[in-house]
C-alpha cells in the first residue's frame, strides 16, 4: 500500500488540472458527483475501442469478452461491499433506481394496508418520494425519524416509532446535507428487533469508505457509481439473496427471463431477474477500474485526511462573521453545509464560481431538512480525499470577498 | 426612449466594466437600490419558484402602459430584475409582446438566463409576456 | 453533404481494424450492438476529462456546461425524430426500461379489468414481459397478432383484433430476428380509429433510419442509443405530451419534483417528471456526438449501400445446400436469420467465430417467435452500414467450412 | 484410472492438435460419437436448458460406481460432454466430489463453461456433482 499523497493523487485525476473562469478549479462539489482518475477513464475508451459488444447472449469471442469483464465488475463490487454472493449485487441506474426498484417490487409485494415505513428528516428526495408513492398505493402509513439541532437523528424517538408494523426502514448512512454518519448498525438491529426489513442510501457513504453490507447486516444497501469515481449511469443494489429470490421483478425484458410464451413466462435467476434489458455496458466495465483505483488507495490515511480537511475548513469557516454551520453531528464526513446572515446561497455561490472554486446552494434535494431549519437552501462544500488545505484556503478568502461585495 | 434603446443603453454602460468584479459590484448595487416588493405583494400567486432563488412579480396598467414591480431574496438575481424592468417597464403591451431581448446575452449575463439555472429568471420573463399577452386583451 | 464511401466510412469506428482469433474481425451482430465512431468515444472521454459535473441543480460552471451539452443532445434528438417539443423525448436506460415506464406508468394509470392490449408474435421479450406483467395486474387481456410464413404481421387478423376494448398496441418497427420492416404508419392509424394508443420499439429502426414520428403518429416511440452508434446505458422515450403529462411518474426521486414535504409532493414538469436521479449524463452528452455523426451520413446512399449487402447476402447464403432463411418479407432491413438443417446454430457461432467473424446464434429474444416457426433458434447477420460485400463473402466461405466440419 | 489420470490423458490427446481447426474437429468427432441418449430419457426432468443449446444428463450407480449419460443438441457441446463423461463416468460418488476439472481450462476449451456461454455445461457440471451428492448418502 501507497503513503497517501494529495499531489500525487490529484495527478490521476486530468479535470484537476484544468481552469475555471481564468483560475484554477476548485473542485468542491463531491457530494453531487465525484471527478475519475484516468484509469476509469481509459476503461471506457479502450472498451469501446476493442471491445464493443453486447453481453449475456453472444458466443463470439467480443461478446464472450465484454460480457466476462461485466461480470467481473459485479464480483468486484460483491468483495468491496463484503457481500456473500455475486448475485446479490444488481447493477442499476443509480442510487434513485434502486430506491425505486426496492419501494416498488418489494413494497407491492409485502406492504399492507395499515403497516408502516420509516424514513428520517435527513432524507434526500430520492429515499422520500418513492416511499410516498408506494405508501400511497398500498395505503400504507410514513413516520419520520426527526433530526436534533445538530443535525443527528434522535434514537429515542426511533425506538418509539418501531412496533410490529412497521415492515421498511428507509434511512440515509451519511447525509448529502449535514454530513451526519448515522448509527446505520444499531439502527438495523433495532428494526430487525421488530422484523422490519433495512434499506440505506449509501450514495454519499461510498465516497469515504466501503460500507461492510454484512457487518452492517443491511437487508438493501444501494448506491450509484458516479459519487465513487466511477461513471455516470450505473448504480448498485445490494439485497440480500432470500429477500430478492422472494418479490417479482421490477421490469421486464431480455435477459431477467428463462422461458416465454404468451401463455407463461418464467424468470430468470438473480441476478438477471432484475437486469431486464441491455445494461449499461461501458459503465459496469468501468466499474471495475474504480473499485480496483479505489481499493489500490490507502484508506486509513485517506480517512485521516479527510477529517483533518473537515477540521480545518469548519474552523476557517467559523471565522467568518455572519456565518452558521448547518450540521453539527458529532460523526460527520467531509462534508459542509453553511448559511450567512443576510447572503443568499445563490449569491455567494455566483460570484465564488467566478473564482473557480465549485460549491452547490439550495436545498441539495432535501426540502424538509431545509424546513426542519427554517431555512431556503445552504452552500455545500463537499471534500473528497484529492482536496487539499490549500483549496480550503483559497474558499476561505472568496468567501470573504464574496460577502464584502454581497453585504 | 423604446425598449430597444433602453437595452443599447444598458449594453452601452456594461461596456465599461474592466472584469466581472466591476460588473457583479454593478449589478448588486442595482440589486439593492430595487425598492423591495411590499410584503402585501409577495403573495403566492405572484411567486415564481425557482429552485435556487425566488422571484416576486406584480404587474398594473397605467395610460396603456405595463408597470413592473418584482423582488427577489436573492440580490443578483434582483440586479438582473432591476435590468428587466428598467428596459421593459412602461412600456405597451404590443411593444412588450414583441421585443426581443438581446442585452442580457451582449452584457454577458447570458448563463443566468439558462433556463437550468433555476433561479427564476427564465420563468419571470414569460411571466412578463403573459402579462403584455393578457393586458393587450383588455386595452 | 459527403459521397458515402463505405472504406472511409470505417476509419471513424477504432474497433473495426482490430483482429479477432487472429483474423480480422467481421463484425456482423449489429443487431445487438452497433460500434462506435471515435467521435462518440472522443464525446465522453472529453467529458470526463474537462467538464464532468452532476447537472440541473449546480449554480457552478462546470454544472452549467455540464446541463447544456445534456439539454443540446435532448434537442437534437427532438429534430431528429422530428418531435413538435422537446420535454417530449424522455432519457431512459435503453429500450427495456422505455416500454416497461410507459408499461407501468401509463398502464397502471388507464388499463382496467378487460380492456385489451394487442401486440405481435416477432416482438422482443422486452416487448412482451412488461406487458404480460401489467395485464396481469389489472386483468387485461393479452392479444398478438400473428405472422405468417414470411414474417409478416397478418393485417386482416390485426384488423379483427381492433375493438374499443384495444387500449393499447405495441409493436416492433423492425423485427430484430426477422428484418420485417412493419406497416407501422398503418397499424397506428387502424389502432387510432378505435381510441387505442400506440408504442412502437423502435430499437433496430435507428440503425437504418431517423424514425419520423410526427409522420407517424407514433403515441410513444422507444429506442436505445447502443444500437444507434451511441453509448451504453441511455435510450429514449419518446411521447406525445398530452398522454405525458397525464399519467403519474415512474420513479420518484431528485430533478423529477417539483416541492417535497413530508405531507405532500408535488411532480415536476416533463421531461424532468420522468428523469428522477441523476441521469446518465457522459451518455447524453455522448448522444448528441452520436446524431451528429450520422446526420453528418449519406442516408439514401447508405441506404442503398445496405439494401445491396442484404439482397446479396441472401442471394450468396441461398446457394448453401440446405440452408434456409427464416423471414422473407417484402419489406425488410438488412438483418438475415437463417438455419441450416442438421446444423446447429450454436455449433456455426462457435466455429465461425474462430474465424473472426461475430453472428448471434439463439433465439434473439423472441421466442414465442421460435415457437411460430418451430424452430430453437437461427444463426442472424445483422448488418450496419459499415459493413462490406467483402464481409459478406467471408461469411460465406466460413459457414461453408464450417458446415464440411460439422456434417 | 483415478480422474486425475484421465484428465491428463485428454490434455496430452490435445497437445498433438496444431491449431483449432484440428481441435474442434476431434470435438466433432467426439461429439458424433457419443451414443445418443435414447428418447426415453430425454425428459423434462433430465433437460439442462442453456439459453444457446440444450443438455440432457441421467445418472446411474453400479457397483458404487455412478455411470452418466448425456447428450445435447449441438455438436461442439456433445463433444465437450464427451470427455466429460469419459473422466468423471464409472468413478465413486466421493471421486466425483473431490474432484477439480482442471482439463477443460488446460486444453483451451474454457470459453465454453464459462457461465455466460449458456450452453448449459457450467449446470451440467454442477449437476453431475449434484448426482454424486445424492448417491453419496445412498451409499
Ligand atoms: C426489437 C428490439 N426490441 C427491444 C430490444 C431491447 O433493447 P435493450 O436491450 O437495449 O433494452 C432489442 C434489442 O435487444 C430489440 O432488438
Ligand atoms: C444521500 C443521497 N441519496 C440519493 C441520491 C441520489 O443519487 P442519484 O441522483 O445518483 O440517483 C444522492 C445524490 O444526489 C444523495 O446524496
Amino acid at each position: 500500500m501507497k503513503k497517501f499523497n494529495v499531489n500525487d493523487i490529484r495527478k490521476d485525476f486530468p479535470i484537476l488540472s484544468r481552469e475555471v473562469n481564468g483560475k484554477p478549479l476548485v473542485y468542491l462539489d463531491n457530494g453531487a458527483t465525484s471527478q475519475k482518475p484516468q484509469v476509469v477513464i481509459d476503461a471506457i475508451n479502450s472498451y469501446y475501442s476493442h471491445d464493443n459488444a453486447n453481453i449475456h447472449r453472444g458466443v463470439h469471442t467480443l461478446s464472450q469478452v465484454a460480457t466476462t469483464a461485466y461480470e467481473e465488475a459485479r464480483k468486484k463490487i460483491q468483495h468491496w461491499i463484503n457481500a456473500e454472493l455475486s448475485e446479490e449485487v444488481l447493477f442499476t441506474k443509480g442510487t434513485t433506481d434502486g430506491v425505486n426498484i426496492i419501494s416498488n417490487a418489494w413494497g407491492r409485494f409485502h406492504l399492507q394496508k395499515g403497516d408502516e415505513v420509516i424514513i428520517t428528516e435527513m432524507e434526500h428526495h430520492s429515499n422520500i418520494v418513492p416511499w410516498q408513492m408506494i405508501c400511497d398505493e398500498r395505503q400504507a402509513k410514513l413516520k419520520v425519524i426527526p433530526v436534533n439541532d445538530a443535525g443527528e437523528l434522535q434514537m429515542k424517538e426511533y425506538k418509539k416509532m418501531l412496533s410490529e408494523k412497521t415492515k421498511m426502514v428507509a434511512l440515509v448512512h451519511i447525509s448529502n446535507t449535514l454530513g451526519t454518519i448515522n448509527p446505520v448498525k444499531e439502527i438495523i438491529k433495532l428494526a430487525h428487533e421488530v422484523g422490519a426489513k433495512v434499506l440505506v442510501d449509501g450514495a454519499q457513504q461510498v465516497a469515504h469508505a466501503a460500507p461492510n453490507v454484512r457487518d452492517l447486516d443491511a437487508d438493501f444497501y444501494v448506491f450509484g457509481l458516479h459519487k465513487m469515481f466511477g461513471p455516470t449511469g450505473v448504480g448498485v443494489l445490494y439485497g440480500k439473496k432470500e429477500l430478492l429470490d422472494k418479490i417479482p421483478p421490477y421490469q421486464g425484458g431480455g435477459d431477467m427471463i428463462k422461458t416465454v410464451t404468451f401463455e407463461k413466462t418464467t424468470y430468470n435467476e438473480l441476478p438477471h431477474k432484475f437486469e431486464a434489458g441491455t445494461p449499461n455496458i461501458s459503465a459496469g466495465i468501468a466499474t471495475a477500474a474504480a473499485v480496483d483505483y479505489i481499493t489500490s488507495l490507502n484508506w486509513d490515511e485517506i480517512h485521516v485526511h479527510e477529517q483533518e480537511l473537515l477540521n480545518y475548513a469548519t474552523a476557517e469557516l467559523k471565522k467568518i462573521k455572519g456565518l452558521k454551520i448547518i450540521g453539527e453531528a458529532r460523526e460527520k464526513a467531509s462534508v459542509i453545509s453553511f448559511i450567512v446572515e443576510g447572503v443568499h446561497a445563490y449569491d455567494l455561490g455566483v460570484i465564488v464560481d467566478k473564482m473557480g472554486i465549485a460549491v452547490r446552494t439550495g436545498h441539495h434535494c432535501t426540502q424538509p431538512l431545509m424546513n426542519r431549519f427554517g431555512i431556503q437552501g445552504t452552500i455545500r462544500a463537499s471534500f473528497a480525499f484529492y482536496n487539499t488545505k490549500e483549496e480550503v484556503d483559497v474558499l476561505i478568502a472568496a468567501l470573504n470577498r464574496a460577502i464584502k461585495m454581497l453585504v | 426612449m423604446t425598449i430597444n434603446e433602453r437595452q443599447d443603453e444598458v449594453i452601452e454602460e456594461f461596456e465599461m466594466f474592466e472584469d466581472w468584479m466591476d460588473k457583479y459590484e454593478y449589478l448588486i448595487s442595482l440589486g439593492k437600490e430595487l425598492p423591495l416588493t411590499e410584503e402585501a405583494k409577495k403573495i403566492e400567486e405572484n411567486i415564481i419558484k425557482g429552485c435556487q432563488s425566488r422571484v416576486w412579480l406584480a404587474a398594473d396598467m397605467n395610460d396603456s402602459k405595463i408597470q413592473f414591480t418584482a423582488d427577489s431574496d436573492a440580490i443578483i438575481t434582483k440586479g438582473i430584475i432591476s435590468l428587466m424592468i428598467r428596459v421593459l417597464t412602461d412600456s405597451s403591451p404590443k411593444e412588450i409582446m414583441e421585443s426581443e431581448l438581446y442585452f442580457i446575452d451582449k452584457v454577458g449575463l447570458k448563463e443566468h438566463l439558462s433556463p437550468t439555472r433555476s433561479n427564476g429568471l427564465v420563468s419571470m420573463v414569460k411571466q412578463m409576456k403573459m402579462y403584455a399577452i393578457a393586458y393587450s386583451s383588455k386595452v
